[in-house]
């Protein structure tokens, strides 16, 4: 590898995207947006991977940009936690980018490509660098870049359902929220720090002790967070948006946008308050905690009485979100280390049950679990994709899901804490509902008369099928995953304060 | 549109200094409050106003999608091609001490060109979300002005 | 032989995998698709022979895939206890591959090679249970084993077979991930380790004051043992077509279940361990409630297969009992119940099957006179009948015995009644379908026997029932190579 | 103590502002004193010293913003429908609650206007003094703006960027060729 | 007493911008117009520009361009710089949101939230009859 891209990495990441997104609007070829934001998309993978191979050992790559040392100017910080999302990320948008080809065609008027892709490939752009900072503020800036793009590219699912314009403002108007309440929590950290650099607030913040700014500043940036990854009860915005965007939005999106919340939850609770103060750890406990539990039950009942599949998938999401938030509040290694690795496993689980959805909404023309009754003989590949991701999402052995579980229920359970465990099972049996019923649907009942439905194009059959694999794969073999999880908790862990068991 | 000739002569008069006006804060922000934001978004306002008074049309003609969809992307290509300067000096992205003999020329010089990039960005920014805006056709009958 | 141990066992294992999709390939060709399962299942069983005879000479086959979490490996080793399985789950499984193709033909099933596809799986999923050499790869293909005979409940696609087949479903998938998964992860955080270690792995890392109820979540989480009150999927799954049920009932699901606790118990408790902690004391009780209460409803159904069901539920309370006195005794009559009963048991579900594909009957009382009709059928569930009561000279006998030794040992007195009692009823129950069938006078319209392909399997069964009688001296002796006990403890 | 007085008065017209805000339902006067508010606000930035803020705010929240609010107006609606049924109660504590924390965390604050302020005596010190022998440039925001912190703006720039694709991507942009033929097959 | 009268001193400023921002945000949440709460939600944010603005400002101090004068106090440039970051991404919200109140009233005839919901749960529902 030439020295110069190795010595650039972290910033490559996030200005090829950036640069060759705009590119995209200006293409007028058929298909070639589609080309540019595919390429792009694995040029971006391939940098996160090496990025990924450049952590794995525990180094942390640190890159000043504009050449002036922080907390001067901002700096990209990637360690292995970072590169671990940002592998996510963009393997997730190679992927959703390739099934997009066949899925968004059919969803997003022709003449609206170029600009489709445009926002698209600054969403995945804004997502990255979220990611990868190590700048406070610098996380806003891109957390806004990608937002928009969001916004915008689920409101042009518009063409199909118009709630998808609806779903677009609300999730505007509460992202916007959000993202201010982010802005002043952290308004209030740099009220009693004077610096924007994470590493140099976590150092000041450590120093400043305990105050009633820092408190709310913490809580501010707590709901702000709260709100972008879809926190129950702060998650409203999330159904629909996930409904009536373009299939392939919903599992780009799903696979992304509420994991790399996460990330930022993470980064801000561990690396930057690191719990100096008790009350850090007692909201955690007290609110988050319930919540958290609160959201993977309530999210999994209301999935069971959907009928749209992708709105099913919605809640269940919120339940697995409520999944991660459990591990992140137990405030243990073990609990974190669930955590992280739930997040990749969460997220091509349902990246891939999106796409599933996505291939009935092209081919069979409808996303009601009524009217694909027995869709499986009509579409056996498909449906057999669900049915991997459905086990994944119930945690069945074999699949990425029994992995999360297993590390979820071990670090309950290191805690001692058997009512946790109790909700995560529970939560698990409630998911063997809604995907029973909807793998009952598909075959075990004849298909509505007068339907005629094939299988999806291979475009469509291939990304699906990788992430499907992979959360075979992934279930059967953990090794890698759980090595960098593990490794990613273990870099949370060292940069807090709290006493560790 | 139809305005009055007084309004368009007036218009016409007001435009260049407003377009001038617009250059000063850009190239001022150095000195002065201002630069590059604010500067595209008076030529934004500029090109506005030109559009009231003479019709989204006209300002279509002269700035059709194309051109502000370029001038966009050229914005942020030239911001981003001024951070690249530095990447290919060995120093690192937006690192302008290379773009000149010293580095503070070079910061000038960057500074500068960030700044156009920036203004260029905005004003066509503006300008295309405006038209979008005013090229809709307007469905309302229900209630009057 | 050829192969080593070692090879021999990774292909019992894997053979059916591939296997299935050789099933699926056939799909267009259903005579050599038939031809090809009945095959697999014989090649499987000389398999699994060749990994005993390997035993036998000392050659323990192991085999260590990978580490699916670290410290958490898919491995599998043989013991004695799994032997006995696999060759008992494998060598029926021949005899259902044949009964099988005889059955869906003459019943006119739709979906055969679906079928097919899903029995295999099943089978290797036993097997694997079987074979497991740790806890971890025992709860995979213990799930396994419940995903791949869903279909198979679910087959008929009917309304009844969907709600059959869901709450088969819901119950096993329930108790295994709320009860057991946590049991698992309990074990694994106490002990360090999930492997089957002669003498248990909990001794010394776990409270004996806390072995109760990790002992409770693992005899009600492995639902399959439908110990109750989770049996209801028990029943529930009566709907499948009846090899489904022999499959269920008798060969890899509940014997799986049932399995699966006397592997726990041995190897992850230990035997000492629960004896000395008295932590299966309140499982006696449970398991005698599970014998006396199924066999009474048991008496109450007049549908042969759900007469069946509750029958089968009340036997695997035998196996649980034994486990639950946790003693040698108790141990190995607990294993040859598990051969006594599934040998017996498959051939009354089959002889169920046959009597539905003969005469389209299926309830007791339609079947008066019906043994004259079809009299090999019924003599052989006379048979099966005697053998599960626990009559001399079948195979049920000596189950019997030894758990009635095993509860005088433990001076478990009310436990001797209650074996009495459970044989006295299963004679109410069994007995009178027969006698029914064979001695009150013949209906009007005659029937002849099923085709030729059902009743040899059924006749082979009903006499492995007497041949068992006279070989179940050389399992016990098998048995007894069991390490109850530590190898440093050990003498 | 006059700077306060300037304060408060400003202060007193741009919670009036809000206030009427709230309360009236003709959009086109709301909008009208969504300018006024953010004037307001620019008066308010430039007693704080911040001149290019208060550019910037005079510059969109008055001008462009205001354009295409009434822009959006003439494409929707020009009267709020008041109803009766909508809760006004959840809202209401919401905003108390988070108004209260908010209230509450600035007790630990430093006082405004102090020159000891951890904001000032750490990297935003270093900037002033800085600039200008690294940069040369007197404006020491534009200085932060464009080179240490450039990174920021070039993200800004994307914002924007993204914002008008966004926008054309909703609202289409007809090219100028269709929008003629349109015309002619009116006429 | 005293400590009170400190307090309102050091913090009046800040307490006002506080009501201010709640205004906003009681705007956006409670009312059901489209346009109106993004006039709220401009408020808020506006707001908030004034809450970083105010942590700047140092008493006796004045704009932060460089006068040559080693005895000039300066504000801090820093809350500047990153609202005019922000403000940028004000417009831009606004701008987008306002594209979308647009296209929802071309596509449902209405910009009024309760309107919507109706609209949308009479659409549920005959969903569901089908």
């Amino acid at each position: 590898m030439p020295q110069f891209i190795a010595q650039h990495l972290p910033i490559l990441q996030v200005i090829v995207p950036l640069i060759a997104a705009p590119f995209c609007a200006l293409i007028s070829v058929r298909n070639g947006a589609w080309w540019l934001a595919f390429v792009t998309s694995l040029v971006t993978f391939a940098i996160s991977v090496l990025l990924f191979a450049a952590t794995f050992d525990g180094e942390i790559i640190s890159y000043h940009l504009g050449g002036w040392a922080p907390p001067i100017g901002i700096e990209y910080r990637v360690d292995m936690l970072n590169a671990f999302v940002l592998t996510i990320v963009s393997g997730t948008g190679v992927l959703t980018l390739l099934y997009a080809r066949a899925s968004v065609a059919h969803e997003v008027d022709a003449k609206q490509h170029g600009l489709f892709y445009t926002a698209f490939v600054l969403c995945l752009t804004g997502l990255l660098g979220v990611t990868i900072t190590g700048d406070a503020f610098n996380v806003f800036v891109f957390l806004e870049i990608s937002s928009l793009a969001t916004y915008a590219i689920v409101a042009s699912g518009a063409k199909t359902d118009r709630r998808a314009l609806t779903a677009a403002y609300n999730y505007l108007i509460m992202g916007t929220i959000g993202a201010t309440f982010f802005v002043i929590g952290l308004g209030l950290l740099y009220m009693i720090t004077g610096t924007l650099n994470m590493a140099d607030l976590a150092q000041r913040l450590l120093e400043h002790g305990d105050s009633r700014t820092l408190r709310m500043g913490y809580a501010f940036i707590l709901v702000g967070l709260g709100l972008k990854l879809a926190m129950f009860p702060l998650h409203q915005w999330l159904p629909n948006a996930y409904t009536y965007a373009p299939s392939a939005v919903s599992a780009f999106l799903s696979a992304t946008a509420t994991k790399v919340a996460i990330y930022v939850l993470l980064r801000f609770l561990f690396s930057v308050f690191g719990f100096s103060i008790p009350f850090e750890a007692d909201i955690l406990f007290l609110v988050v905690l319930p919540l958290a539990l609160a959201g993977s039950l309530i999210g999994a009942y209301i999935a069971t009485y959907q009928d749209n599949l992708k709105r099913l998938l919605a809640y269940s999401s919120i339940s697995q979100i409520g999944a991660m938030l459990i591990g992140v509040s137990m405030l243990s290694a073990s609990g974190l280390m669930a955590a992280i690795i739930h997040l990749f496993n969460h997220a091509v689980t349902k990246a891939s049950l999106y796409m599933v959805a996505g291939a009935y909404a092209k081919e069979a023309g409808t996303v009601s679990i009524r009217e694909l009754r027995g869709v499986g003989r009509d579409m056996p590949f498909t449906t057999a994709a669900f049915v991997v991701g459905g086990m994944s999402l119930i945690g069945i052995p074999l699949t990425v899901g029994f992995i999360s579980k297993w590390y979820l229920v071990e670090a309950a359970l290191m805690r001692g804490w058997w009512p946790v465990v109790i909700v995560i099972v529970v939560s698990s049996l409630i998911a063997l509902i809604y995907v029973g019923k909807f793998i009952e649907a598909a075959y075990m009942h004849p298909a509505p008369q007068g339907i005629i439905r094939r299988e999806a194009p291979l475009t469509m059959l291939i990304p699906m099928w990788i992430f499907a694999g992979l959360s075979l794969f992934f279930g059967i073999n953990s090794s890698l995953t759980s090595e960098a999880a593990a490794r990613a908790a273990q870099g949370l862990v060292a940069a807090s304060s709290l006493i560790w068991q | 549109m139809h305005h009055h000739l007084i309004l368009r002569v007036v218009a016409k008069l007001l435009l260049p200094f407003i377009l001038l006006y617009a250059l000063y804060v850009q190239w001022h922000g150095d000195y002065g409050p201002g630069g590059g934001f604010q500067a595209g978004v008076i030529f934004a306002v500029g090109f506005v106003l030109y559009a009231l008074v003479y019709g989204v049309d006209e300002l279509t003609r002269i700035l059709p999608r194309p051109v502000l969809i370029t001038g966009m992307i050229a914005g942020v290509i030239l911001y981003a091609g001024t951070g690249l300067v530095g990447l290919f000096q060995g120093l690192t992205f937006l690192d302008y001490n290379g773009l000149a003999a010293d580095s503070r020329h070079g910061q000038e010089w960057g500074i500068l060109l960030v700044e156009l990039g920036v203004g260029i960005t905005v004003a066509s920014s503006m300008t295309a979300i405006f038209v979008a805006f005013a090229t809709r056709e307007p469905d309302i009958d229900d209630e009057d002005w | 032989m050829m192969i080593t141990s070692n090879y021999a066992l990774f292909l019992a294992l894997f053979l059916p995998l591939g296997a299935a999709v050789l099933l699926a390939a056939l799909r267009d060709m259903p005579r050599a698709r038939d031809i090809a399962h009945v095959a697999t299942a014989a090649i499987t069983f000389a398999l699994v022979l060749r990994v005993l005879s390997g035993f036998l000479a000392g050659d323990v086959a192991h085999l260590y895939l990978f580490d699916v979490m670290s410290g958490l490996p898919l491995a599998f080793a043989v013991e004695p206890l799994g032997l006995v399985f696999a060759a008992l789950a494998s060598g029926l499984w021949i005899v259902i591959a044949i009964y099988a193709a005889g059955y869906m033909r003459a019943a006119e099933e739709a979906h055969q090679t679906r079928f097919a596809i899903f029995f295999t799986l099943a089978i290797a999923a036993a097997l694997g249970i079987a074979f497991s050499a740790n806890l971890f790869t025992l709860f995979i293909f213990y799930e396994v084993l419940t995903l791949s005979t869903y279909p198979l409940v679910a087959h008929k696609g009917t309304d009844e077979a969907r709600k059959g087949a869901r709450t088969y479903l819901i119950i096993l998938l329930s108790t295994s991930i709320a009860l057991l998964f946590p049991a698992i992860i309990w074990t694994w955080l106490a002990s360090g380790t999930l492997n089957f270690e002669p003498g248990g792995i909990l001794q010394g890392h776990l409270d004996p004051a806390l072995a109760p109820v990790l002992l409770a979540l693992f005899a009600f989480g492995i639902g399959k043992a439908a110990l109750m009150p989770f049996h209801r999927w028990l029943p529930a799954a009566m709907v499948a077509p009846a090899p489904v049920s022999a499959l269920l009932h008798a060969v890899a699901v509940v014997k799986g279940g049932v399995f699966a606790l006397l592997k726990i118990s041995v190897y992850i408790f230990g035997t000492g361990y629960l004896s000395s902690t008295n932590a299966s004391q309140w499982l006696i009780w449970v398991a005698a409630f599970s014998i006396i209460v199924p066999a009474l409803i048991a008496i109450t159904k007049d549908d042969l297969k759900a007469r069946l069901a509750y029958s089968t539920i009340s036997q695997l309370a035998y196996v649980t009992l034994g486990v639950a006195l946790a003693s040698q005794a108790g141990m190995i009559g607990s294993t040859l119940q598990i051969v006594m009963h599934a040998m017996a048991k498959i051939t009354l579900f089959m002889c169920a099957g046959a009597i539905y594909v003969a005469a389209r009957k299926t309830k007791v009382s339609d079947m008066s006179g019906l043994g004259r009709a079809m009299p090999v059928t019924f003599t052989a569930f006379l048979i099966a009948s005697f053998s599960i009561i626990g009559l001399p000279p079948l195979g049920g006998a000596w189950s019997k015995y030894f758990l009635l030794l095993a509860a005088a040992d433990a001076q478990q007195t009310a436990m001797i009644i209650v074996l009495g009692v459970g044989s006295l009823l299963s004679i109410a129950y069994l007995l009178p379908v027969a006698a029914r069938a064979l001695f009150l006078p013949a209906p009007a319209e005659m029937t002849r026997e099923a085709p030729p392909a059902m009743l040899i399997p059924i006749c082979a069964t009903a006499f492995g029932c007497l041949l068992l009688f006279v070989f179940a001296h050389d399992i016990y002796g098998f048995l007894l190579n069991v390490p109850l006990l530590a190898p440093e403890v050990a003498p | 103590m006059g700077v306060i007085i300037i304060d408060l008065v400003l202060f007193g017209f741009l919670v009036l502002a809000a206030l009427a805000i709230l309360r009236l339902t003709n959009l086109f006067a709301v909008t009208m004193l969504a300018g006024l508010f953010s004037l307001l606000a620019a008066s308010l930035f430039i007693t704080l010293d911040a001149v290019d803020v208060a550019f910037t705010e005079a510059a969109v929240g008055a001008g462009i913003s205001t354009v295409l609010m009434l822009g959006a107006l003439a494409l929707t609606t020009r009267e709020e429908k008041t109803l009766a049924t909508r809760r006004a109660f959840v809202p209401l504590i919401c905003c108390l609650v988070t108004g209260a924390a908010l209230i509450y965390g600035t007790f630990d604050m430093p006082a405004f206007g102090a020159a000891d302020a951890p904001v000032h005596t750490h990297v935003g010190g270093e900037y002033l003094q800085r600039t200008k022998p690294d940069t040369g440039i007197p404006n020491v925001v534009t200085a932060v703006l464009a080179s240490y912190r450039g990174f920021d703006t070039l993200g800004e720039t994307t914002v924007i960027f993204v914002a008008a694709i966004s926008v054309l991507l909703l609202l289409g942009f007809p090219n100028r060729a269709n929008r003629r033929k349109q015309d002619e097959d009116e006429a | 007493m005293d400590d009170l009268i400190t307090q309102i001193t050091a913090h009046y400023n800040y307490w006002m911008v506080i009501i201010l921002m709640m205004i906003g945000l009681y705007i956006t949440i409670s009312r059901g117009n489209l346009i109106k709460k993004i006039v709220g939600l401009n408020i808020f944010q506006t707001s908030v520009f004034m809450f970083y603005i105010s942590m700047g400002k140092v008493t006796g101090g004045t704009a932060p361009i460089l006068t040559g004068n080693p005895d000039e106090v300066y504000s801090n440039p820093l809350p500047h710089v990153l609202i005019l970051t922000a403000i940028v991404v004000g417009i831009a919200t606004t701008s987008l949101a306002l594209a979308l109140a647009v296209r929802i009233r071309e596509a449902y005839g209405t910009i009024e939230e309760d309107e919507l919901l109706t609209i949308e749960r009479d659409a549920e529902a005959a969903e569901d009859k089908i």
